[in-house]
């Protein structure tokens, strides 16, 4: 690929000492879906882009965007459908994406199997919980009317998303609407079977994360922010395709982060990174994301007007 | 009634020990008035509140009608050096305390409260609260309350000290009165000697720190005695003159706490 | 003198009160804030006035666990305080935990609460109570342990019970600090509500924050933020108030 | 005498906190506790021989934003008391203000402090004194006003000025009161600490609880609250400590 | 020196009014030694608040030399009748107040300090606390907080109440020793008539509550004069019988705290 081009020309010019800061944020913490940033960094492959990058632990996607808007970070990662949203309603706009992480939601309702559901259509005047203002919550509605659900016979309970795994476990509810990344943990901690209904089964067009960049940034300094997701990119492929190392680098900078976790973290989430076009890692699809904001619109998330433009950059998009 | 048996106390001070009763033997009969006088931090209130069960002498013990004190008794009343008045609660309230501690009928003791209030001058005070009430008024407020309690014994620390000598003649009156009506045993802390000779039975002269019994003096002026001025000017006079001598022999104030 | 009454009791605490919103509204206009970190005063006042209803009722409901959980905690608070005050041994051995279990950051506990009691009020008032308790015990024990020697000794001397110095000369004497605790939980009382129910947001202003956090609704968020500002100083000056009433003498003795 | 003084101060102290830690596991133990909600205490001190380092490298730094910030809370405090007890229509206005802002959830304000402060240790200090400074404003001023009278007149006939009156009379008499503030303020500081950690996981222990509950690592969580603990009992003693070296007269005059 | 002009003092109390002082007027030389007698609650500390310009009369005025007093003065020193020591402070610490509060130099009246304090009989106490303390002890230290001071005018409020009467002779002997050598200007409250004899150059009597005044008396007994048990024995009984009869001729103790 072309980094190998610009590993020359930012080494050769400045060297270490001449480095860009940047402030990268994860989208959740330090797990496995976002361990290929501090991979990144670890493998030196920001270093060799010239970026000398902090990373720090998100907290969701409107703490990440409000960090954006504020300057004070300038790359994040979030979870694009509830971005787009926020982008719709008006909320954050000086944003773009820069790569898609995930071409899939990884939304998803997870139960236990002894709660006996197993298709969308069993939750029918059952409980579920998810955490407020979510995507979960918000992409709800829709997911049930396509899975051929009303919708109003669910009962939507907020909890903080810390929660929700012993909720579950504890059947104080009886589904859960969340990232099918915790499956492995609602087992760990329910010692039970755990049935996971994907809303990317109806919901196909909508994506997973994405890394997005300050719009300020991109227009000032475009190569900036090719060489950031290129690297970042890069870091993400590592990680693909050596989940224990990655795993171990992630556990190395953040010894929260546990191993076996992150590496089941990262094997799950294998198939929603690759596009289903075998376009290149990253590939954010025009049409898609055209497709994406006019599911969001129909279902009276935001109103009319959001283009794919002013969400996505995509200059920095790897062709297909 | 009570029996004080080589009693001793040593307080036991951040910067070293006071020594401050050494080696007191006293006994006072049922009925007996017992006035101590002796030098500013002789040990007299240490004596009483010894007597009172408030302190464990650190040698020696106490008796009180035939039985070693440990803790305070409820036949014994007394009327501290301050006036110990709860702040919250009014003059009337602060003289039935007794009353309502011993789990006594209030309706009962309340004409009492009030009658004792009159004969103290503070009837008119009855709502008050203790800090709307001159330094001899509150003493007055904490007579009342020992007195409520018509105890068997009643230990009075200086009672009268914030008293003008007239209010001192009636009450020492009243006090007379009460311990020949009731027999109470008293014993009775003052510094002055004239009252101290008025009032007693006996006596007892305390040296200057460490206390111990210098002497105990008779008073043989028989009973109902008249007080006031001029009350039995040769008398007091003369044995004044020997406690005040008494007195003086010990030596000049002392200056170390330690012996 | 009634006029100077309501000058302090009515006009200077308004005053105050306009003066910081003045404050508010003028660094919001001259610092030129985004109303989305900061939204200005008039901002406020007219999202309140889109659901004042709405509103209203979510405040009811959380003032209604913030006094439920607030008087359980100063029950138990006192409670635990005459305990500990009543024996020397129990104290020794109780404060060390005690002054552990009060370090450790409830919203952390909030999910263990959330999964054992489930949802609904329960949870929320014990979030309340674990939250507000400590200050009414520190404080109480001080206040218990600060009778002065001449009126402990004078209960001694009277012989009066464990119980009866309690209540008539302890607990009476250690009112003014114990009001101390009580002012300090107050606030605490309603941090514990909004923790509660930002972690289960089923009703309440702690479920209509984080609500307006997820949908970046800064306005939204800064009423019912204001309107626990607001709980917070009612709340407050009923406490002081019933301190005046309860404990009239401590003016009196003190300067 | 030393014995006993052995016994009361560290004895009993750590037979209350074995009881606890036994009490905690026998309730895991008998009730079945799931390790997933409640770790037993075994399971936690494996977890933090597993990285001791860390661990503590982690709380060391919390150690550091507590105390910086606590420090700061302590004097912002006191001077705030001082201002407002040297006059009643200053009082009277800050007081309702001081209480509302007191009332509001400082958790709602951390993404705002992040926005302004950014990343790094700012915001978590900035955290730990608007969660702990209104403790020792409200104790002061209670110590300051309760100077008894007669001292106070005393200094007033000595026509003391205003700073002198306050240094020696009335501040060293409000000091036992200062302390139940310090007391009560100690906690919240440490709380502070951690929703700022929490808020944004950079270091210290609140970020390893948001670390942990990110992995559902439960007993990590309670590896990282036990040493909160510890360090909430540690700093509780030794203000208790300081207590008993700045203010030995108040146990002697009162029981 | 001071002037004391149509003095009146009413509180304001919780349960209505009370009438302590009622029109005063006197007026104090340069020098002049007076002692103030009165039944309790009769308004002598209130009076001496008044001059001391710790309380600000309801009607007329008191001027100390020469201007109208509104404020306290640092040449005017107070003895309260309560002690009022500062409890963290050491016996010496709290004489030395008012020298740090003066901000005058520390070093330059340690000594005289120490000489009070072992007048006063205390200098082995110096380190002590005052909890450590008897009555009598705490007493002493509060006038030799005043004496340090070497003011003007010294307001004395029963200074002597707690002491013992030997220790009483004692000090007035230095009380008047330190009169005439400093001329200082003395209001001194007393319940003892005879104390108040032998000090003063006039007695002033108050009434009982609304405490006015009821006569000055000079007392003609030439300086320097003897203290102690029989000095000056036959013109004090004479004073002092006028005096009693000044007092007794009031009513009895009143019972109303209103007018
Ligand atoms: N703060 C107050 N509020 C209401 N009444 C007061 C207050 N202070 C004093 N008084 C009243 O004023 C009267 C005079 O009090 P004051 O203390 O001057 O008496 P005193 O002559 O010094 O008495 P004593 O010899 O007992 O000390 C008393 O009746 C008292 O009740
Ligand atoms: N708690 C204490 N700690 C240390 N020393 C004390 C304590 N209480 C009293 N003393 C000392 O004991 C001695 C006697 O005190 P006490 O109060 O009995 O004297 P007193 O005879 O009542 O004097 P006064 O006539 O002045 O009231 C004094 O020297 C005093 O310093
Ligand atoms: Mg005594
Ligand atoms: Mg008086």
């Amino acid at each position: 690929s072309s980094s190998d081009d610009d590993k020359g020309t930012t080494g050769s010019a400045g060297g270490s000492g001449d480095l860009k800061k940047v402030t990268y944020v994860t989208a959740f913490g330090a797990v496995g879906r976002d361990a290929f940033a501090w991979v990144a960094k670890e493998k030196g492959f920001f270093k060799d882009a010239g970026i000398d990058v902090d990373i720090q632990k998100g907290a969701g996607n409107v703490q990440n965007l409000t960090l954006i808007k504020s300057g004070q970070a300038q790359f994040a990662a979030l979870d694009f459908t509830g971005a787009e949203i926020q982008a719709g309603t008006g909320k954050f706009t000086n944003w773009r994406a820069v790569a898609a992480i995930h071409q899939q939601t990884l939304v998803s309702i997870m139960t236990t199997a002894d709660t006996g559901i197993t298709k969308p259509t069993d939750l029918a005047g059952k409980t579920v919980a998810t955490a407020t203002g979510s995507v979960s919550e918000l992409l709800f509605p829709a997911y049930a009317k396509l899975a051929g659900l009303d919708p109003k016979t669910v009962k939507l309970t907020g909890a903080q998303s810390t929660a929700l795994n012993g909720l579950m476990a504890q059947r104080k509810v009886d589904g859960l609407s969340t990232f099918l990344l915790s499956k492995k943990a609602l087992e760990t901690v329910s010692k039970k079977d755990v049935v996971v209904m994907p809303y990317s089964e109806f919901l196909s067009d909508l994506f997973g994360n994405a890394i997005i960049a300050n719009e300020n940034l991109i227009s000032s300094d475009k190569d900036l922010v090719k060489k950031f997701t290129d690297a970042a990119m890069k870091g993400l492929q590592y990680s693909l395709d050596h989940p224990e190392e990655a795993a171990a680098i992630l556990h190395k900078a953040e010894p929260t982060a546990a191993e076996p976790a992150a590496i089941g973290e990262i094997n799950a989430m294998k198939p929603y990174v690759s596009s289903p076009n075998g376009a290149p890692l990253g590939h954010l699809d025009q049409e898609r994301v055209a497709r994406s904001i006019a599911i969001l619109q129909g279902n009276g998330l935001m109103p009319a007007g959001l283009t794919p433009e002013k969400v996505v950059d995509f200059s920095f998009i790897p062709a297909s | 009634m009570i029996t004080i048996d080589a009693v001793s106390q040593t307080f036991k001070g951040r910067s070293g020990p006071v020594e401050a009763i050494r080696d007191i033997s006293l006994t006072i009969g049922e009925g007996e008035f017992v006035t101590v006088i002796g030098r500013s931090g002789c040990g007299k209130s240490t004596l009483l509140r010894m007597i009172a069960g408030l302190l464990k002498p650190t040698a020696g013990s106490v008796t009180v009608a035939g039985s070693p004190v440990r803790e305070p008794r409820r036949d014994v009343a007394m009327v501290f050096q301050r006036p110990a008045l709860l702040p919250w609660r009014s003059v009337e309230d602060n003289v039935m305390l007794p009353v309502e501690i011993f789990g006594w009928r209030k309706s009962e003791y309340r004409p009492r409260a009030e009658h004792l209030l009159e004969m103290t001058g503070l009837s008119g005070f009855r709502k008050r609260l203790p800090h709307e009430l001159s330094g001899g008024m509150q003493q007055r407020v904490s007579l009342c309350r020992a007195l409520i309690q018509s105890p068997k014994v009643m230990l009075m620390d200086e009672p009268f000290s914030a008293l003008d000598a007239l209010t001192r003649e009636e009450l020492a009156v009243e006090l007379q009165r009460i311990h020949m009506d009731l027999g109470t045993t008293i014993v009775f802390v003052t510094h002055s000697i004239q009252e101290a000779v008025l009032l007693a039975d006996r006596v007892a002269v305390l040296s200057s720190r460490p206390g111990h019994l210098r002497r105990v003096v008779e008073i043989p002026i028989p009973r109902p005695r008249t007080f006031g001025h001029n009350a039995h000017m040769e008398q007091v006079a003369g044995i004044s003159a020997e406690l005040h001598t008494l007195l003086l022999s010990d030596d000049h104030l002392q200056a170390s706490p330690q012996t | 003198m009634t006029e100077s009454r309501v000058w302090s009791n009515a006009v200077l605490p308004t005053l105050g009160v306009i003066i910081a919103v003045t404050l508010w509204w003028l660094a919001t206009a001259v610092f030129h804030i985004d109303p989305f970190y900061v939204p200005s005063p008039a901002d406020v006042v007219e999202t309140f006035f889109r659901t004042p209803g709405f509103l209203l009722q979510e405040s009811w409901i959380t003032i209604q666990r913030v006094l439920i959980g607030f008087a359980v905690a100063v029950t138990l608070g006192l409670v635990i305080a005459v305990v500990l005050g009543s024996s020397r041994t129990i104290e020794r051995m109780a404060l060390p935990v005690l002054a552990a279990v009060n370090a450790i950051p409830k919203v952390a506990l909030a999910p263990l609460l959330l999964v054992w009691m489930g949802f609904g009020d329960s949870p929320k008032i014990v979030m309340v109570i674990l939250v507000s308790f400590f200050p009414v015990i520190v404080s109480t024990m001080a206040g218990l342990t600060s009778t002065p020697a001449d009126l402990h000794e004078l209960a001694r001397s009277l012989k009066a019970s464990w119980w009866q110095t309690f209540v008539k000369v302890r607990l009476t004497w250690a009112l003014p600090q114990v009001f101390v605790g009580l002012k300090v939980a107050t606030p605490l009382a309603i941090i514990g509500a909004v923790i509660g129910e930002v972690v289960n947001p089923d009703h309440g202003l702690g479920s209509v924050i984080a609500g307006s956090s997820a949908n970046s609704d800064t306005a939204l968020a800064f009423v019912a933020l204001v309107l626990l500002a607001v709980i917070g100083v009612v709340m407050f000056y009923l406490v002081a108030g019933l301190e005046r009433l309860l404990v009239p003498w401590a003016k009196a003795i003190s300067s």
